[in-house]
């Protein structure tokens, strides 16, 4: 079992043995960057098909079925498409800044992508402070949006492009504090520390994961909005409301560039969605100690389709909201819950040295109660305009 | 292994292109980004002699940037402020153009 | 409105592609405006994939707001008027499907009723309860897929319209079993309707409409409590109950606001006298009150179409002195409304004798609910104009005819 | 409370989502090439020609009145009348289209020239395959195109057959009874010395 | 001498003179992030993690935003007149910035006391900055909250538009449409007796 776990580390060591000594370092980065790419781009086309797959079948009908066994080589076709599609390029665009925006996407995307530990000693780059530098390539995605935007020359791709940075701007606060709480509990910013401070079982058996915590749950709630709104997933896809601004920033993109920005987006879900499973999943460990047999990283891209999939539900259940309910949503509301999260987890961090019997009990419904009064109220302040439940007259 | 002299040329060049750019661009958000860029050619340098200090694990040097960065982004806050509140005013971001006092 | 009649072709720099036209100059980089405090002006439309068919909205903006709004329609004209008025009386029946594509039957109903006042035929019992019948299902059928429709403007990613359109197709199974086409029914003549019912109609209706209510229990499970949805429609496009009046609107936009007025009960056409059943009226007059009134509506025509497939008579389905071939009339005029289910939908006809009308006029619906656009959606947001065009449903096919 | 109503919504969505690899009620999609509706027996696409028997060009039950022609909303029939007469399917002689064509790219599918016809010459097909590189020529149906037997409207539309089956026939049987009469008189007369004038035909 | 130093500072020094050079002003801007990247490479280079993904969270996630938003928000100083280089300030502004530069250059190249050593990589983990931040440097760090506090106020309220021109200009727009249609409204009467429903 231990060498199943191990098989992509001791994989990977195997062939850098036939390198000469000097070409090591470089050949393990190569091979890191390609097993990423490889990884997540079959990731994304599977991730395609799903989604509408799982679309179709909220929506009562099959899906894409066509191409292959159950319509899997849709992607394929896809790809093919996109790329023999014509590359158009606005004749007023600002041809250079164009080119370079998907770039601009899926470069620190990539990045981002490279510091999750994917499994057991599987973290492709291990650094000291690696939340926070996938934060800091996770903030300059917004320059790509507005290079896609800008140079269009497009109204609706610069709308769509104000919109998009306002919105990832606004909604990377609630994002970075409700990781504060996990940062101040484990006391670091590495993200295999981070896992490794989720492994183990309360009482034998329940996994320690900060989910499973009063301040890990709301802090968990508050990533995945926010992380819904950083990825411009529905019920938050402002900058590319088809409905009214065509497709925002992308309007004028096609081909394999739009394959590219495409590409971009579902790798930014990826990473922010493998983040959340770090964070507060638990990372790559097993739920309950008998199942711990199953290598780590099954476990971990188990968790992230989870969280895709449940991506994909939101998408098909919710209209998309308007812009400033946006921003009242993530400043009246995500906000402050997100700093109350910070105060409840700071009372759980000092209430550990409560040891009679029953403390954690205490503990939990304390910090669970100041949380869900938090939420009542604050969500009585967003929602407060629909309070009155209306009732119609009927004229016989 | 770069010297750590390399790093105060560069940082030196950095600085006078910041300033060049501060001197000869009339536009105030240019204006601006030159001294950004004076400022984080002065960051560099700040880390550059921490790094080669005799006692890195002061972090002095560390500290300074941290904080400079901090002051920066408000620094660069306001001053955007500004020159906005002044476009509103005067319809231009032009410094040569704003030069009354008096609204 | 002053109407721009001439074109004017922008200077050109004088070059000239490749091909037979002249380039517009360049963009000039921050000639878009719209951040600066400047207004951006958006032509929304005529292919714009939330203008329901091909119409243009003129929109000008102050950042996400609307300041200006034109909306601009005639893409879709396609003469039925004039059409009509070089057509026998006969032949324009399967033009009026083709007004409001969605209510083929009630259009029909409307465009046979003005000709029975025209020519004073008399409409046989279960002509028109089979008229009622069909009615009521072409008002589910365009209540169920307008709300689909103003979910997808909302960004709903489709769903409700996929459980709408679903449910829509049962009642076009029925359609098509009755008439032969699923949207193009072509069904009632001047006197009473095309064809008998085949066997089995009634209780394949029956099934639907007792099914319906379940589905409009999900639906509204789905939809009428979300929280995203309120926020969005509660409050947005308020439509005041006198301008709704002064700019005469109809239908279930001007229930919303407050009026009763419903033709069934103003002017009890046909047979709708023998039914009980209630008109919803909303209160605040925003786009949530007018999806709640499709919704409510759509309640009280399962009532009614309970009630007609209850009580059907047998007997003939059309007027015996109704003659098809070479129908002529004698001059005179008439109007005819019924309420449809976008609202008030009128034929006016004058007839001199010949076998065509010499006159020939629809009162559409859309086209006159259309008409307040502008002022409900001045100091809305971008994306509240989308969803309050949505709410007024309109179908391009009538609006420009 | 914030939230209920979109967890209403996703709960409504999961049982869809569910209820889709299970209940056919919730997966109604047909799969188009490889499964088909039945057609229902009103369904109607383009119009068809009637022949009876099995010669197309002797059988065709339409007389060229052109009734059709003139009542066609978006007027897509032409109509040639012939020069000469043949006998219709009663023995009487009338004309035949020498050409009936219909342009099925402009026709709208209203089955008015059904209603309108009094011979039961055109009915309804239910065909709707027709899609053809060729817009013009492919498209405008011609008489040897258009003319479909009689057993073929009978599996269309078996109701409305039977039905005018039944009254063409009772026609022809008093047609034939008329002729048979006629020919009785006209046996008496030639065994009488006064003849008797012709009636003169009318049509129906 | 190393190449990816040679590579980063090319690159930013490209980057930079491209920034004060360049006439669109949103080209500028970008060419300003790729300086401000460049340099987060170098404090990367120089063993100082924490405070390369700062520069990086800061300059290219926040301020260089802050710098496109503020050209688009002033619009019409996107396209700069060409001016000539030969105009008086031009030459005096890098007459200077050479000057200073070669000076500072000078003094660098003929220094002795500068270390040409490297010394071991210091740690300067994120836990040890976060030590010195609450105990050594816990006064500075309060004022510079309460500096960022106090800029992030004075921004908005700088930035936040007259109230009255906004209005006016609202106003104006919306009165010149058709809201005076609302005139005596016209009654319809009709028998509603109504009836509540809970909905």
């Amino acid at each position: 079992m231990q060498s199943l776990d191990q098989i992509f580390v001791t994989g990977k060591q195997w062939l850098l043995a036939f390198l000469p000594e000097a070409l090591q370092p470089v050949g393990s980065i190569l091979l890191v960057i390609a097993a990423i790419f490889g990884v997540f781009a079959t990731l994304f086309a599977v991730t395609t098909i799903l989604e509408r797959k799982i679309l179709g079948r909220i929506q009562n009908r099959f899906g894409p079925n066509r191409v292959g066994p159950f319509g899997f080589f849709q992607p394929a076709a896809d790809g093919i498409k996109m790329l023999t599609k014509e590359d158009i390029v606005p004749r007023d665009a600002d041809k250079i800044i164009h080119f370079l925006a998907p770039l601009a996407l899926i470069i620190p995307v990539a990045l981002a992508l490279s510091v999750l530990p994917y499994g057991r000693n599987m973290v492709p780059v291990e650094f000291d402070a690696g939340l926070l530098f996938f934060f800091a390539v996770g903030a300059s995605t917004e320059l790509s949006v507005f290079m896609a935007g800008w140079s269009s020359r497009n109204k609706y791709s610069l709308v769509g492009a104000m919109r998009g940075i306002a919105q990832m701007i606004s909604y990377e606060v609630p994002l970075v504090l409700s990781t504060v709480t996990v940062i101040m509990i484990v006391g670091s910013l590495s993200l295999v520390k981070i896992v490794e401070a989720q492994s183990g079982f309360l009482f034998g058996f329940l996994p320690s994961w900060h989910v499973f915590t009063p301040w890990g749950f709301a802090g968990f709630f508050l990533f995945m909005i926010a992380a819904t709104a950083e990825s411009n997933r529905s019920p938050f896809d402002l900058p590319e409301a088809e409905s009214e601004i065509i497709a925002g920033y992308l309007t004028e993109y096609s081909g394999f560039k739009y394959a590219l920005f495409f590409m971009g987006e579902y790798w930014g879900m990826f990473a922010i969605s493998g983040l959340s499973v770090t964070l507060f999943l638990g990372g790559w460990n097993a739920p309950f100690p008998f199942l711990q047999f199953i290598p780590s990283y099954i476990w971990f891209f188990t968790k992230l389709v989870l969280i895709i999939f449940t991506f994909i539900w939101l998408r098909g259940t919710v209209p998309r909201l308007r812009l400033d309910q946006l921003m009242s949503f993530a400043w009246k509301f995500l906000l402050p819950l997100a700093l109350t999260n910070i105060v409840v987890a700071a009372i759980w961090f000092f209430s550990r040295a409560l040891q009679f019997p029953g403390a954690l009990g205490l503990r939990w419904i304390f910090c669970a109660a100041i949380l869900a009064v938090s939420y009542v109220w604050l969500g009585r302040g967003v929602a407060q305009a629909q309070r009155a439940k209306r009732v119609y007259q009927y004229a016989e | 292994m770069t010297p750590l002299h390399h790093y105060l040329i560069f940082s030196a060049l950095l600085f006078s292109i910041g300033l060049a750019g501060a001197l000869t661009r009339r536009n105030a958000i240019l204006v601006l980004i030159g001294v950004e860029m004076m400022l984080n050619a002065a960051n560099l340098n700040f880390i550059a002699f921490w790094r080669y200090s005799a006692h890195p694990e002061a972090l002095t040097g560390v500290m300074f940037v941290i904080f400079s960065i901090g002051i920066a982004a408000a620094e660069a806050a306001v001053g955007l402020a500004l020159i906005i509140a002044i476009y509103r005013h005067y319809k231009t971001t032009s410094l040569e153009k704003v030069d009354s006092l008096k609204g | 409105m002053a109407i721009e009649t001439t074109f004017q072709p922008k200077a050109t720099l004088g070059r000239t592609a490749p091909g037979n036209y002249t380039l517009l100059p360049k963009t000039p980089a921050g000639a878009i405006g719209g951040i600066d405090g400047t207004v951006l002006e958006v032509a929304m439309g005529p292919h714009h994939p939330s203008t329901h068919g091909v119409f243009r909205m003129d929109v000008s903006l102050d950042g996400e707001t609307v300041v200006k709004l034109k909306p601009v329609f005639g893409y879709l004209h396609r003469n039925h008027e004039k059409i009509a008025e070089n057509t026998t009386y006969l032949g324009s029946v399967p033009y009026t499907d083709r007004l409001d594509y969605l209510c083929s039957m009630t259009n029909n109903w409307a465009y046979a009723l003005s000709v029975e006042r025209l020519a004073g035929l008399q409409v046989p019992e279960r002509a028109e309860y089979i008229r009622v019948i069909t009615a009521e299902l072409t008002r589910l059928v365009n209540h169920c897929s307008l709300i689909g429709f103003l979910m997808q403007d909302m960004g709903a990613m489709g769903t409700p319209l996929m459980y709408a359109f679903r449910e829509r197709e049962k009642i076009l199974d029925l359609f098509e079993s009755l008439s032969g086409s699923r949207m193009m029914c072509n069904y009632m003549r001047f006197g009473g309707c095309r064809c008998e019912l085949p066997s089995g109609w009634i209780e394949q209706a029956k099934k639907v409409v007792t099914s319906f209510p379940e589905f409009l229990d999900h639906f509204e499970a789905l939809l009428s409590e979300n929280e995203i949805l309120l926020a969005r429609t509660q409050g947005v496009g308020v439509l005041s109950k006198e301008l709704a009046i002064n700019a005469s609107i109809t239908g279930p936009m001007l229930r919303a606001s407050g009026v009763n007025y419903d033709i069934r009960k103003v002017d009890k056409y046909g047979i709708y006298d023998r039914f009980s059943f209630r008109v919803p009226l909303g209160e605040h007059g925003d786009v949530f009150d007018r999806y709640m009134m499709r919704v409510l509506e759509m309640r009280e025509s399962l009532k009614l179409l309970e009630q007609a497939l209850a009580q059907i008579p047998s007997g003939p389905i059309i007027d015996p002195k109704a003659k098809l071939r070479g129908f002529r009339q004698k001059p005179g005029e008439a109007y005819a409304r019924i309420e449809g289910p976008k609202g008030e939908l009128g034929f006016y006809l004058i007839s001199d004798g010949s076998p065509n009308p010499y006159r020939y006029r629809v009162r559409p619906p859309s086209l006159i609910n259309l008409t307040i656009l502008e002022d409900m959606c001045l100091g809305q947001t971008i994306a509240d104009a989308v969803i309050i065009l949505g709410s007024v449903d309109i179908v391009l096919g009538e609006v420009d005819r | 409370m914030l939230g209920t109503g979109i967890i209403k919504g996703m709960v409504e969505t999961a049982r869809n989502f569910v209820g889709s690899y299970h209940d056919p009620e919730r997966l109604t999609t047909v799969q188009y090439p490889e499964e088909r509706l039945a057609p229902k027996e009103n369904g109607r696409s383009f119009p068809f020609l009637v022949f009876d028997g099995n010669d197309q060009q002797a059988g065709l039950r339409c007389v060229a009145c052109q009734i059709c022609e003139k009542e066609c909303p978006p007027q897509c029939i032409y109509i040639n009348k012939s020069k000469d007469k043949k006998p219709d399917y009663v023995g009487k002689l009338q004309f035949y289209p020498a050409t009936f064509d219909i342009d099925i790219s402009v026709c709208m599918s209203c089955q008015i020239c059904v209603e309108v016809c009094p011979f039961e010459a055109i009915k309804m097909d239910q065909v709707f395959e027709l899609s053809t590189s060729d817009r013009f020529g492919k498209l405008l149906l011609h008489k040897p195109q258009l003319a479909k037997p009689n057993e073929y409207f009978h599996q269309l539309h078996p109701t409305d057959a039977n039905e005018v089956d039944a009254r063409l026939g009772e026609e022809k049987r008093k047609a034939e009874a008329k002729a048979a009469a006629a020919a009785a008189a006209a046996a008496a007369k030639l065994a009488a010395p006064k003849p008797a004038p012709d009636e003169p035909t009318k049509a129906t | 001498m190393n190449v990816a130093f040679i590579l980063i500072a090319g690159l930013t020094l490209g980057s930079a003179i491209a920034a004060m050079s360049l006439r669109n002003l949103v080209h500028c801007a970008l060419c300003t992030v790729i300086t401000f990247a460049g340099l987060a490479a170098m404090y990367l280079q120089l063993n100082a993690q924490f405070v390369g993904f700062a520069q990086i969270l800061v300059y290219v996630g926040a301020v260089a935003i802050l710098i496109l938003f503020a050209v688009l928000l002033t619009r019409n100083s996107e396209n700069q007149p060409n001016t000539l280089l030969a105009s008086p300030s031009w030459i005096i502004g890098i007459l200077v910035a050479i000057s200073v530069s070669g000076t500072i250059i000078y003094a660098v190249v003929k220094s002795t006391r500068l270390a040409q050593t490297l010394p071991p990589a210091p740690e300067a983990t994120v836990q040890k900055i976060g030590e010195q931040l609450m105990t050594n440097y816990v006064l500075p760090l309060e004022i510079v909250a309460l500096l960022l506090t106090a800029a992030m106020i004075g921004a908005v309220i700088i930035a936040m538009r007259d109230k009255n021109e906004k209005e006016d200009s609202g106003s104006k727009m919306i009165t010149g449409n058709a809201r005076e249609r609302v005139s005596q409204p016209s009654t319809i009467h009709h028998p509603s007796s109504s009836q509540k429903t809970t909905r």
